[in-house]
C-alpha cells in the first residue's frame, strides 16, 4: 500500500462570477503522504483555500473544476473531483478532514459542543448516542481542554478563541482520519494562543500518523510545524520541497521575496530580566534611555503624553475597565510601539490620544496641552496636528467619495497655516501627497473599491499625511495586509517617517514589525502596562515574563531557530506553570 | 451577484431585526427590554391621549358621543377634572387607562374594556390561526426557496410572494369569495358567529377562508424573512465546518441552519403583530367575524370615540407586550444569552 | 322539500344595525327600528297599528287592546283589554297600562319619544275602573285616527306587577311608581337594567312577557335568538320555533352569507335588482320593501350666510328643478327608490295625497333652473359659481337679506355608508355644478350626521351645517297617518332646518284635529309646493331576498318585521 | 458592472419598471388619447358593458368612462403614493438620523416614539383620524406620510448607527471634523442607497394603504376617486360578473405595488455594489 493520501493532478479551478470566468487555481499538482505536513504557503488570493476546499470536494456549485483530487481509502484511490454529492459525505470526516481559520464562525452557536462533535462520529460510525458523546469527551480531553466532561455540554460562545479551535480540530480528527486539511488554522489567533494551536497539531500528527495540509500565509508557522512546502503564486505552485530547503535555499525569485519580506524576529530570549514581575512606567532604573540618544536626556519635544489614563467602555450601563493608568510618551521623531495580546486594550489607548475617547482618569496632552481640556476650536486646531491611520484599508476611506477628496478632506476641515486653501491649492496638495504615497496619476478620481488593499492603506497614509502632523497614530496598519506589501508600506511609511520627522504611536500585535521599526515599544496586558523602553533592549531582556513568552511565541521562518525558540517557549511555559 | 431574485421584500425593510442580547447578562437584559416596553406604552398612552384632545369637542364629547347636551358636557369636564392642566388630565387619564377604564361606548351600552374583553380573545383566536397556518407554509417555502436558490423554483416563488404581497387583503378575500365560495361552493363566505371562542370553533369551515385570507399576506412576509435568514445561516462558517465532517446536506439544512434561521424569524414576529392586527380588521371586515376589528370598524363608522382609542391603545399594549415576549423567547432560545442566565 | 322540516329563520338585520336596547321605554338614540321590532315580539303595546298586513293600520290581533271606544265628545277614550296573562301566569290588567303612564310622565325628559303636548302630556286623566278597562281622558278634542295611530300605539302595558322596583333585590310594589320619585327610581332601574346587553338572555326583568316570542340568546355581537313562547295566549301566536336575528356589519357580508344560504330572509343590494335571476337560482325571491316614508334633505333656514339664500321660495325651486328624481330613482337606485314630490308618502298611493303633489310641481328642468336664477339678479363669477349681483328685496331682485356677491355654494353633509347615497349626490353635484351651483359633499356617519344637526340660530357656534342627508333607507317613516307636525312644525324637535310658515302650521295642526282627508290634500299640495325641504326619491327600506317557502311575509311599510307571522310552507 | 448595468440584469426590476413607466404614462397621458368626462355624470350612459358606445371597459353607475375613471383614479393612488411616500422618507431620514448619529438618550427617547407609532396599526390609526379630519387628497398625503415615516425611521436610524462607527467615519472625528460635517459629508451618504430603496417600499405600501382607507370608506370625496375607491364601487357588481368595474383597479393595484417593489428589489442590488470592490 502506497502512503500517499492525497494525489492533486492538474487540478484547475474557475469560477463563474457576474464579471465572467475568473480563474483562481491553474493546474496544480501535489500528492501528500501518510504521516507528512505539507505546507501551502502564498500571498493573498494565490488560489490556497480553494486548492484546499477543493480536496473534500466543497467548492461552491459556482466552481467548474478540471483535472483530478484523489484521496485514499482503503487502498482504493477516489477521485473527489468525479464522487457524486451522496458519496463524498461518505468520505469527508473520515478520510480527510478540515479546520477553518476562523473558531469564532466554525462552530454552531446553537448546538452543544459536545452534540457537534459526536455529530461527526455519528455521521460515520454505527454507534449510540452515548458512545458517540464519551468518544466526544475523549477527543476533548486529547485536544488539551482541561474539564472536558463539563465542556462537552458547553456552547460554543463560553470558551476563547483558542479553545474553540480545539474543539474544530477535535471535531476534524473524530474519526481518525488519513488527512487533515488545515486552512489559516491559527492566523486569527494571538502568538502566544497559536503556537499552542501548533504545538497540538504536531502532537497529534505525529502519534497518529496523520498527514496535514496546512494552509498559511506566516513562514513562522511553515518552520515551526512543516516538512514540506509548496508556494503558491497565481494559481499555480511554483516551488515545492523540504521545508529546510525552501525556507532555506529557495530557488524561486518569488519565494525570495516572499522570504525577504518577512520581518526578522527579535531574537528569543528564556532570560527574563532580573525582576521577575511587572514593572510599570517609564524605563527602569538600570536601563538606559531610549532612542536616538541614549547618552544624556532626551531634549526632543513631547508631542504625545498619557498620564495615569484609565479609560472605560460603558457596557449595558456597567462600566468595563480597557486600560488602567497608562502612562506614556511619544517624542517628536520618535516612534513608539504598543503590543500586546488581542484584546489588552491597545487599540482603546490610541483612541483616547485620538481624542475619541475621553479618559476616567489621568489625562492626555497632545503637544503639551491637555486634550481633555480643549473645546470646540481650539479642540479641532489641536487634532490638526495629529494623523491617524487604521487597520482596515477598505473601511478607513468613505466608500462613496473619491480618493482625492478623502485625501483633501483635513485640509478642507482645517485649511493650512490658518488660512482656507483655494480648491487648485488642494488639488495640488493632493497630487503631491500622492505621489509621496507613489500612486499613479488619476488616482484621486477614483474610488476606494477600485484599489487593492496596500494601495488603499497608502491612501489613508496620504490623508493622515495631509496636513503635516506632528504626531501620526498607526493602529495595526498592516496586519490586514500580505508580507510582501505589508513590507512595501512600512518602507514607505519609515522614509515618511524619516522625512518628516513626526512622533508615531505605532500599534502592532506583531513583535517582528515593532523590532524593525520602533525606537521604543511598550508591552500592553489587560490594559496595564508591564513594561517599556528601547526596543531593542526589551526586546533582548526582558524584564517581564508575559513579554519574554510573547517573544517566544513569535515563529521565525528559519527552521533550526524555530525549533530553539519553540524549546524555548515550553522552558517558559514549564516554569510558569512551577 | 445579479439575479433577478429579489432578496428582500419591502415588509422585510419594513422591521429591523430585534436587538441582540449584548454580553450583559440576561438579568440586565430584561430589565432594559422590560423598561424600554414600559417607555413605549407610555408614549403609545401620549399618543391616544393626544388624539382624544384632537377629536371634534374634545374628550367629553368623545367619551359622552354625539348626542351629549352641553350641560352633560361641562358636567363631565368638571367632574373630570379638564379644566385642569394638561399635564394632571394626562395623569389621570393614565392612571383610568391603568385600571382598565376605558370609557364607556355610547353606542353598545358597555364598557369599552368589557366590549374588547369580549372579542380580543376572537380575534387572537384568527390571527393565531391564520399565524400557525403562514408560519406552517411560510418556513418551509422559504427554507425551500434558500436550498434552491436562484433555480426556476425560487424565482417563481418569490415572484409569488411578492404578487401575495400586493394584493390587497380585501381584494384577495373578494377573489376568495368569489372563487372558493360562491363558485365552488367549498366554504361559507361568512365567519362563524357567537359570542365565544368555543362557538366559533365548533365551525371551522366558516374560518377556512378568513384564516386563509389572514395567512396569505403573512406568507408573503415570512416566506421572504424565513429565505433570507437562510441563505444568510447557510453562508454561515458552521455549515462548512457542518459538511466537512461528513454531515449529509439535508441533516446540515434541518439540524443546523434551521434553529438559527428560526431563532431571528420568531422575534421578528413580535414586531409583525401591529401588521397582523391591522390584517384582522380588513379580514374581520370582509368576513363579518366578530372580534376585536369588526368592533372597531363599526366604531368607526359610529363615530365611538372611546371605542376606538380604546382598540388602539390594547392593540398597541398588545403589540408591545408581544414583541417584548417575542424577544425573550428569541433570547431564551438562544443559548449565548441562556448561558448568561445560569 | 327541506324547508318543510325546518323550525327556525334566520333573519339578517339591517347592515351595522346593532340590537342594543331592550326595555319598550326609548330613551335617545335607543329608538332603531330594530330595537322596536324586538321588543314588540316580547311585549305587545296597547294598540298595534303597523302595515303588516299588507296596508297601514291597527292590526287587533298583535295588541292587548280589545275594544276602544271614543267618547261622543271625543275627549276621552275606553279601551277594554284581551284577556290575557303575562309568562308568568299573572293577568295583564288595567294596572300595567297605568304603570306605563306613570313611568312616562315622570321622565318625559328621558322618554325619546316625548314631543311636547303629545302623548302623555295630553292625556289628563288615567282611570282605571276595573282591571281589564283603562280609561284615558285627553286635554283637547283630537282627531280619532291620529290619536290611534300616533299616540295610542306608544302605549305598552308593563308587567308592574314584576318591574316596580328599583333595585334587583326589591321586592316589586306597584304603587311604587304612582309617586314621580318612585317612577323615576324605576325607570332608571329598567334603563340601567338595558344597558346592560351581556344579560338580555338571562336578567329575570326581561323574561316576563306576553308576546309571541321570548328572548333565548343574545351575544355581544348583537347576535339575538328568539323562541316561541310557550305560554302566549294571543291572537298572534307563533309559527317558527327560533328566529335568529343575525347583525352584519355591511351590505356585501351580508350578501355572502344570502349567497351561501345562511340567511333565510335578508337583503341585497340595490345593484341586485338588475339581475334578481342570480338570487331567484339560489331559491329567494327578491322583494323591494317599500317604507310609508319620505326623503328630503333639509335646509338649514338659520344658517348664517346661507340661510337668507334659502329662504327664498324661487332658490328652492330652482334648486328643486335641477333634481332628476326620475333618472336618480331608475338608474342609481334602479327603482328601489320612487321620486317624491311632497310630505305625503307616495307609496302606497293614499287618499292624502294630492294632485299637485302627484304631478309633481318642480320637475327636472335646468333651464327652468337657470332663468329663475337669473331672473333674480344671479350671475356666474369667475369661477363659474352664481352670485347674487343684484341685491334688494324687488322681484327680480336676490331678496331680502341677501347680500351683494353672495355665492351661491351649498354643502351636503350626506351619511356615509351607501354607494347609491354617494351616487345619487354625486349625480346631484354635477347636474347643479352645469347650472352654477357650487356643491361641497361631505360624508358622515349616520349618527355623526344626525347629532350635528340640532335646530339652531344663526348666532349659535354649531349652526354652520346647511343640507344634511340621512335617508338612505327613508328619512322619515310615520307612523301610520302621515302627519308632518314633527317635522315641519315650527319648533318641532325634529324640524331640523327650522323652517316656519304660518299656513303650513295651520294645515298639520288641523290634520291632527279634523278626519276630513281633504286637510290632508291641502297639505300636500301647499307641502309639494312650497318646498320646506328639498324633496328627494324615497329609498325603500331595504330590497329583500326571502327563501321561498317561508310565508307570511308582507313587508310592513313601517319598517318592523313580524316574525310571528311567519311560518315554513308545507 | 455599472449601476444601470446590474439593474438591467435583473430582469423583474425591468419588468417594474417599464410596468411602472406605463400605468404612469397611462394615468398622465392616457386622457389625452382616450378623453373623457370625468366631471360631470351622465346617467344616460350609466352602466354600460364594456364596447358599448366608445367605452372600451363600460362605465359606472353614474355613466362615468370606466378607462377614464382609471385614469384620472391612477392619479390620485400615484399622486398620493409617491407624495406621501415622499413625505415619510424625508420625515424618517431626519428623524432617524439624528437619533443614530446622536445616540444616547436623545436615541432612546426618539426611538420609544418610533416604537410607539410601530406598535399603532396604520389601518387603526388611519381609521381615527379619518373620523377626525375631512379627507382631501391633501390631506390624505399628510396623514398617510405621518403614519408612515416610522419605518424609514428605524432603518436609517440603524444604518447611522453603524455607519457612525465605521473607520471612515472614526477617521473624520479623529481629524477634527465638526458633527455637521460629518453627518452630511459621510454619515448621510452611506446611508442613501437604503433611503432610496426603502423610498420605492414606502410608495408602495402607500398606494396600498391609499385602497384600504377606501375600501374602508373613508376615502377621497367624488368625483375625485382612486383605485381603493373605484375597487370599493365595484365590489356591489361582484355577483353580476362585472368585473371590468373590478378587475381593472384591482390588478392596478396589484400591479403598481408589486412594480414598486420590484424596482425597489433591483435598486438594492445597484445600491449595494458601492463599497464592495468591483
Ligand atoms: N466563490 C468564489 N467566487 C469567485 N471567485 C473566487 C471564489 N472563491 C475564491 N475566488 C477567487 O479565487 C482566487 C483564489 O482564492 P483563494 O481563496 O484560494 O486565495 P487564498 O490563497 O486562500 O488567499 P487568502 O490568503 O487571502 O486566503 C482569488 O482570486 C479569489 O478572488
Ligand atoms: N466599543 C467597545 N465597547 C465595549 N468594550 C470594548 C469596545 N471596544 C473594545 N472593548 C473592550 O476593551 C478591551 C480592549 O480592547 P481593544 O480593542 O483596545 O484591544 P486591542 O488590544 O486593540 O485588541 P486587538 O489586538 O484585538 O485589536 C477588550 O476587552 C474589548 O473587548
Ligand atoms: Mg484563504
Ligand atoms: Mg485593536
Ligand atoms: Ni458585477
Amino acid at each position: 500500500m502506497s502512503d500517499v493520501v492525497l494525489r492533486i493532478q492538474d487540478l484547475a479551478v474557475t469560477f463563474a462570477t457576474d464579471s465572467g470566468e475568473v480563474p483562481a487555481v491553474r493546474g496544480v499538482d501535489l500528492e501528500v503522504r501518510r504521516g507528512r505536513v505539507v505546507a501551502l504557503v502564498g500571498e493573498s488570493g494565490s488560489g490556497k483555500s480553494v486548492t484546499s476546499l477543493s480536496v473534500l470536494g466543497l467548492l461552491p456549485t459556482t466552481a467548474r473544476v478540471t483535472g483530478t483530487v484523489e484521496l485514499a481509502d482503503d487502498g482504493a484511490l477516489r477521485d473527489v473531483v468525479r464522487t457524486p454529492e451522496d458519496q463524498l459525505v461518505d468520505l469527508r470526516g473520515r478520510v480527510a478532514s478540515m479546520v477553518f481559520q476562523e473558531p469564532m464562525t466554525a462552530l454552531n452557536p446553537t448546538m452543544t459542543l459536545g452534540d457537534q462533535i459526536a455529530e461527526a462520529v455519528l455521521n460515520h460510525e454505527r454507534v449510540t448516542r452515548a458512545a458517540a458523546r464519551e468518544r466526544a469527551v475523549e477527543l476533548l480531553r486529547s485536544v488539551g481542554l482541561p474539564e472536558p466532561e463539563r465542556r462537552a455540554g458547553q456552547y460554543p460562545h463560553e470558551l476563547s478563541g483558542g479553545q474553540r479551535q480545539r474543539v474544530v480540530i477535535a471535531i476534524a480528527l473524530a474519526c481518525e482520519p488519513h488527512l487533515i486539511v488545515a486552512d489559516e488554522p491559527t492566523t486569527a489567533l494571538d502568538v502566544t494562543v497559536q503556537a499552542g494551536i501548533l504545538d497540538l497539531l504536531r502532537e497529534l500528527v505525529a502519534q497518529r500518523d496523520t498527514a496535514l495540509l496546512l494552509v498559511t500565509h506566516n513562514m513562522g508557522v511553515v518552520a515551526d510545524i512543516a516538512d514540506e512546502v509548496a508556494v503558491m503564486r497565481e494559481g499555480r505552485i511554483v516551488e515545492h520541497g523540504a521545508a529546510e530547503q525552501v525556507l532555506l535555499a529557495p530557488e524561486h525569485p518569488y519565494t525570495r521575496a516572499l522570504l525577504d519580506a518577512v520581518p526578522a524576529v527579535p531574537p528569543a530570549s528564556t532570560v527574563v530580566g532580573t525582576v521577575v514581575g511587572t514593572v510599570v512606567g517609564e524605563p527602569g532604573p538600570g536601563l538606559p534611555a531610549a532612542g536616538r540618544a541614549p547618552d544624556g536626556p532626551d531634549e526632543r519635544e513631547v508631542v504625545l503624553d498619557l498620564r495615569g489614563v484609565s479609560l472605560d467602555y460603558r457596557v449595558q450601563g456597567r462600566h468595563v475597565r480597557a486600560v488602567e493608568g497608562l502612562d506614556l510618551t511619544v517624542r517628536a521623531g520618535e516612534m513608539l510601539g504598543l503590543v500586546g495580546e488581542s484584546g489588552s486594550g491597545k487599540s482603546t489607548a490610541g483612541r483616547a490620544c485620538l481624542g475619541l475617547l475621553t479618559p476616567t482618569e489621568g489625562e492626555v496632552l497632545l503637544l503639551g496641552t491637555s486634550l481633555g481640556r480643549a473645546r470646540g476650536r481650539a479642540r479641532r486646531r489641536l487634532l490638526a496636528d495629529v494623523g491617524v491611520v487604521f487597520q482596515d484599508p477598505g473601511a478607513s476611506l468613505d466608500p462613496r467619495t473619491p480618493v482625492g477628496e478623502s485625501v483633501a478632506e483635513p485640509l478642507v476641515i482645517h485649511g493650512r497655516d490658518g488660512r482656507r486653501l483655494s480648491a487648485p491649492e488642494r488639488r495640488a496638495r493632493v497630487r503631491e501627497l500622492l505621489d509621496a504615497v507613489r500612486l499613479p496619476a488619476g488616482a484621486e478620481r477614483r474610488y476606494p473599491h477600485e484599489f487593492s488593499g496596500g494601495q488603499r492603506q497608502r491612501i489613508g497614509l496620504a490623508r493622515a499625511l495631509a496636513l503635516r502632523p506632528r504626531l501620526l497614530v498607526a493602529d495595526e496598519p498592516t496586519s490586514a495586509l500580505d508580507v510582501s506589501v505589508q513590507a512595501e508600506v512600512l518602507a514607505l511609511l519609515r522614509d515618511l517617517h524619516a522625512e518628516l520627522g513626526f512622533g508615531c504611536l505605532f500599534i502592532s500585535h506583531d513583535l517582528g514589525v515593532v523590532h524593525e521599526l520602533t525606537d521604543r515599544v511598550a508591552v500592553l496586558r489587560a490594559g496595564r502596562l508591564v513594561e517599556s523602553g528601547p526596543t531593542a533592549d526589551v526586546f533582548a531582556a526582558p524584564h517581564d515574563r508575559y513579554t519574554a513568552e510573547l517573544l517566544a511565541s513569535v515563529p521565525t521562518p528559519d527552521p533550526a531557530a524555530q525549533r530553539a525558540r519553540r524549546a524555548a517557549r515550553q522552558r517558559l511555559t514549564a516554569g510558569a506553570a512551577r | 451577484m445579479t439575479t433577478a431574485i429579489p432578496a428582500q421584500s419591502a415588509t422585510e425593510v419594513a422591521v429591523v431585526p430585534p436587538t441582540r442580547v449584548a454580553r450583559g447578562g440576561f438579568g440586565r437584559f430584561l430589565i432594559r427590554r422590560v423598561l424600554q416596553a414600559l417607555a413605549v406604552i407610555l408614549v403609545v398612552s401620549v399618543i391616544v391621549f393626544a388624539l382624544l384632545h384632537a377629536l371634534p369637542g374634545g374628550p367629553a364629547r368623545g367619551v359622552l358621543g354625539q348626542q351629549a347636551t352641553a350641560e352633560q358636557i361641562a358636567a363631565f369636564e368638571a367632574a373630570n377634572g379638564l379644566d385642569q392642566p394638561v399635564v394632571l388630565q394626562y395623569l389621570s387619564f393614565l392612571g383610568r387607562s391603568l385600571t382598565g377604564d376605558l370609557g364607556e361606548s355610547y353606542l353598545l351600552n358597555q364598557s369599552v374594556s368589557d366590549a374588547i374583553a369580549l372579542r380580543l380573545p376572537k380575534t387572537l383566536l384568527l390571527t393565531g390561526l391564520s399565524l400557525v397556518v403562514a408560519v406552517a407554509i411560510a418556513v418551509p417555502a422559504g427554507v425551500y426557496q434558500a436550498v434552491r436558490r436562484n433555480r426556476a423554483v425560487d424565482y417563481w416563488l418569490s415572484t409569488l410572494a411578492i404578487v401575495a404581497y400586493s394584493t390587497p387583503t380585501f381584494f384577495l378575500g373578494m377573489l376568495l369569495i368569489l372563487l372558493l365560495s360562491q363558485t365552488a361552493g367549498l366554504f361559507p363566505a361568512a365567519a362563524p358567529q357567537g359570542s365565544g371562542v368555543a362557538e366559533v370553533l365548533a365551525q371551522p369551515a366558516g374560518l377556512v377562508l378568513p384564516v386563509l385570507t389572514g395567512a396569505v399576506p403573512i406568507v408573503a412576509t415570512f416566506s421572504r424573512y424565513m429565505r433570507s435568514a437562510t441563505l444568510d445561516n447557510l453562508g454561515e462558517d458552521y455549515v462548512r465546518t457542518a459538511r466537512a465532517k461528513g454531515t449529509v446536506y439535508r441533516r446540515v439544512v434541518l439540524r443546523h441552519v434551521l434553529r438559527n434561521s428560526l431563532t431571528p424569524v420568531v422575534a421578528m414576529l413580535g414586531y409583525y403583530l401591529p401588521v397582523m392586527f391591522g390584517g384582522a380588521l380588513v379580514v374581520e371586515q370582509l368576513f363579518n367575524y366578530p372580534g376585536m376589528g369588526l368592533l372597531f370598524w363599526s366604531a368607526a363608522q359610529s363615530s365611538d370615540f372611546p371605542v376606538l382609542l380604546g382598540c388602539v391603545l390594547v392593540i398597541s399594549v398588545a403589540t408591545v407586550v408581544g414583541s417584548l415576549l417575542a424577544d425573550l423567547v428569541q433570547a431564551l432560545l438562544d443559548p449565548r444569552t441562556r448561558g448568561s442566565l445560569r | 322539500d327541506e324547508s318543510a322540516a325546518r323550525t327556525d329563520v334566520n333573519y339578517a338585520l339591517p347592515a351595522n344595525a346593532t340590537p342594543n336596547w331592550i326595555v319598550p321605554l326609548g330613551i335617545a338614540g335607543k329608538l332603531a327600528t330594530h330595537n322596536s321590532a324586538i321588543m314588540r315580539t316580547l311585549w305587545e303595546p296597547l294598540v298595534a297599528y303597523d302595515g303588516s298586513e299588507g296596508e297601514v293600520g291597527r292590526v287587533a290581533t298583535a295588541d292587548l287592546a280589545d275594544e276602544i271606544t271614543f267618547s261622543d265628545d271625543s275627549r276621552t277614550v275606553t279601551i277594554t283589554l284581551d284577556d290575557r296573562t303575562w309568562s308568568d301566569g299573572e293577568p295583564v290588567t288595567s294596572a300595567d297600562v297605568a304603570f306605563w303612564f306613570d313611568l312616562v310622565k315622570a321622565n318625559t325628559d328621558l322618554w325619546a319619544s316625548y314631543s311636547e303636548g303629545r302623548m302623555p302630556d295630553n292625556v289628563t286623566e288615567v282611570a282605571t275602573p276595573d282591571e281589564k278597562t283603562v280609561e284615558l281622558t285627553f286635554d283637547k278634542v283630537y282627531n280619532p285616527e291620529w290619536l290611534q295611530a300616533s299616540q295610542l300605539t306608544l302605549v305598552v302595558p308593563l308587567p308592574s306587577h314584576a318591574w316596580a322596583k328599583a333595585a334587583d333585590d326589591d321586592e316589586p310594589d306597584p304603587a311604587l311608581a304612582e309617586t314621580k320619585d318612585g317612577a323615576r327610581a324605576i325607570f332608571d332601574y329598567l334603563v340601567t337594567q338595558s344597558e346592560d346587553l351581556g344579560t338580555y338572555a338571562t336578567n329575570p326583568l326581561w323574561q316576563t312577557v306576553n308576546g309571541p316570542y321570548t328572548l333565548t340568546g343574545f351575544t355581544d355581537a348583537g347576535q339575538v335568538e328568539l323562541t316561541r313562547n310557550e305560554t302566549y295566549d294571543g291572537d298572534d301566536a307563533a309559527s317558527i320555533d327560533t328566529v335568529n336575528l343575525l347583525p352584519y356589519t355591511s351590505t356585501d357580508a351580508e350578501v355572502n352569507a344570502v349567497r351561501s344560504g345562511a340567511v333565510d330572509y335578508g337583503y341585497i343590494p340595490t345593484t341586485g335588482l338588475d339581475a334578481p335571476e342570480q338570487y331567484e337560482q339560489l331559491g329567494y325571491t327578491v322583494e323591494p320593501w317599500a317604507g310609508w316614508s319620505i326623503t328630503y334633505l333639509p335646509y338649514n333656514f338659520n344658517h348664517p350666510e346661507l340661510g337668507p339664500v334659502y329662504r327664498q321660495l324661487y332658490v328652492r325651486q330652482a334648486l328643486q328643478h335641477l333634481v332628476d328624481q326620475e333618472q336618480i330613482s331608475e338608474v342609481i337606485w334602479k327603482g328601489a327608490a320612487l321620486p317624491g314630490y311632497g310630505p305625503v308618502p307616495q307609496n302606497p298611493e293614499s287618499d292624502f295625497l294630492s294632485a299637485e303633489q302627484k304631478d309633481n310641481p318642480y320637475p327636472f328642468d335646468p333651464e327652468a333652473a337657470t332663468a329663475l336664477l337669473a331672473d333674480h339678479g344671479w350671475t356666474p363669477g369667475a369661477d363659474g359659481v352664481l352670485e347674487c349681483t343684484d341685491p334688494g328685496e324687488g322681484d327680480d331682485q336676490c331678496g331680502k337679506d341677501v347680500e351683494q356677491g353672495q355665492k351661491l355654494a351649498i354643502t351636503i353633509l350626506s351619511q356615509s355608508g351607501s354607494a347609491e347615497t354617494d351616487n345619487m349626490f354625486a349625480e346631484i353635484k354635477s347636474t347643479m355644478e352645469q347650472a352654477g351651483v357650487g356643491v361641497t359633499i361631505e360624508t358622515a356617519p349616520l349618527n355623526t350626521v344626525l347629532s350635528s344637526i340640532a335646530p339652531c340660530t344663526a348666532d349659535q357656534p354649531d349652526c354652520d351645517w346647511e343640507l344634511p342627508f340621512f335617508g338612505t333607507a327613508g328619512s322619515w317613516y310615520f307612523g301610520g297617518y302621515p302627519s308632518g307636525e314633527r317635522v315641519f312644525g315650527t319648533g318641532a324637535a325634529s324640524n331640523f332646518g327650522s323652517y316656519s310658515d304660518e299656513t303650513f302650521d295651520q294645515l298639520m295642526h288641523d290634520s291632527t284635529e279634523s278626519t276630513d282627508p281633504s286637510v290632508m290634500q291641502e297639505y300636500s299640495r301647499y307641502g309639494a309646493e312650497n318646498l320646506p325641504v328639498m324633496w328627494l326619491p324615497n329609498p325603500v327600506y331595504q330590497v329583500s331576498v326571502i327563501k321561498e317557502g317561508l310565508e307570511g311575509t308582507t313587508q310592513d311599510p313601517l319598517a318592523s318585521f313580524h316574525p310571528q307571522r311567519w311560518s315554513w310552507a308545507g | 458592472m455599472t449601476g444601470l448595468r446590474r439593474f438591467a440584469a435583473n430582469r423583474l426590476a425591468v419588468v417594474g419598471a417599464v410596468a411602472l413607466l406605463l400605468l404612469v404614462l397611462f394615468a398622465v397621458l392616457g386622457p389625452l388619447v382616450h378623453p373623457t368626462e370625468q366631471v360631470t355624470t351622465d346617467l344616460g350612459a350609466a352602466n354600460l358593458p364594456p364596447g358599448a358606445d366608445g367605452h372600451p371597459l363600460g362605465t359606472d353607475a353614474l355613466g362615468y368612462d370606466n378607462l377614464g375613471r382609471l385614469m384620472v383614479a391612477g392619479r390620485v393612488s400615484l399622486l398620493v403614493g409617491v407624495l406621501a411616500g415622499a413625505l415619510a422618507t424625508v420625515v424618517g431620514t431626519l428623524w432617524g438620523a439624528v437619533a443614530g448619529y446622536v445616540g444616547g438618550v436623545v436615541d432612546a427617547v426618539m426611538m420609544r416614539v418610533v416604537d410607539a407609532g410601530i406598535a399603532i396599526p396604520a389601518i387603526f390609526l388611519l381609521l381615527v383620524l379619518s373620523t377626525i379630519v375631512r379627507p382631501t387628497v391633501g390631506m390624505m398625503i399628510v396623514v398617510l406620510g405621518l403614519v408612515s415615516w416610522l419605518v424609514p425611521a428605524r432603518l436609517i436610524r440603524a444604518e447611522a448607527l453603524s455607519v457612525r462607527t465605521r473607520d471612515y467615519v472614526v477617521a473624520a472625528r479623529a481629524m477634527g471634523a465638526t458633527h455637521s460635517r460629518t453627518v452630511l459629508s459621510h454619515v448621510i451618504p452611506n446611508t442613501v442607497g437604503t433611503v432610496v430603496v426603502n423610498a420605492t417600499f414606502q410608495v408602495a405600501d402607500a398606494i396600498l394603504l391609499v385602497a384600504y382607507i377606501s375600501f374602508l370608506g373613508m376615502g377621497v370625496q367624488p368625483p375625485t376617486t382612486d383605485w381603493g375607491a373605484m375597487l370599493n364601487d365595484g365590489i356591489s357588481y361582484i355577483y353580476q360578473g362585472a368585473w371590468w368595474l373590478i378587475l381593472p383597479p384591482g390588478l392596478a393595484i396589484v400591479i403598481v405595488v408589486c412594480a414598486l417593489n420590484f424596482v425597489g428589489d433591483g435598486l438594492r442590488d445597484v445600491v449595494d455594489v458601492r463599497g464592495r470592490a468591483a
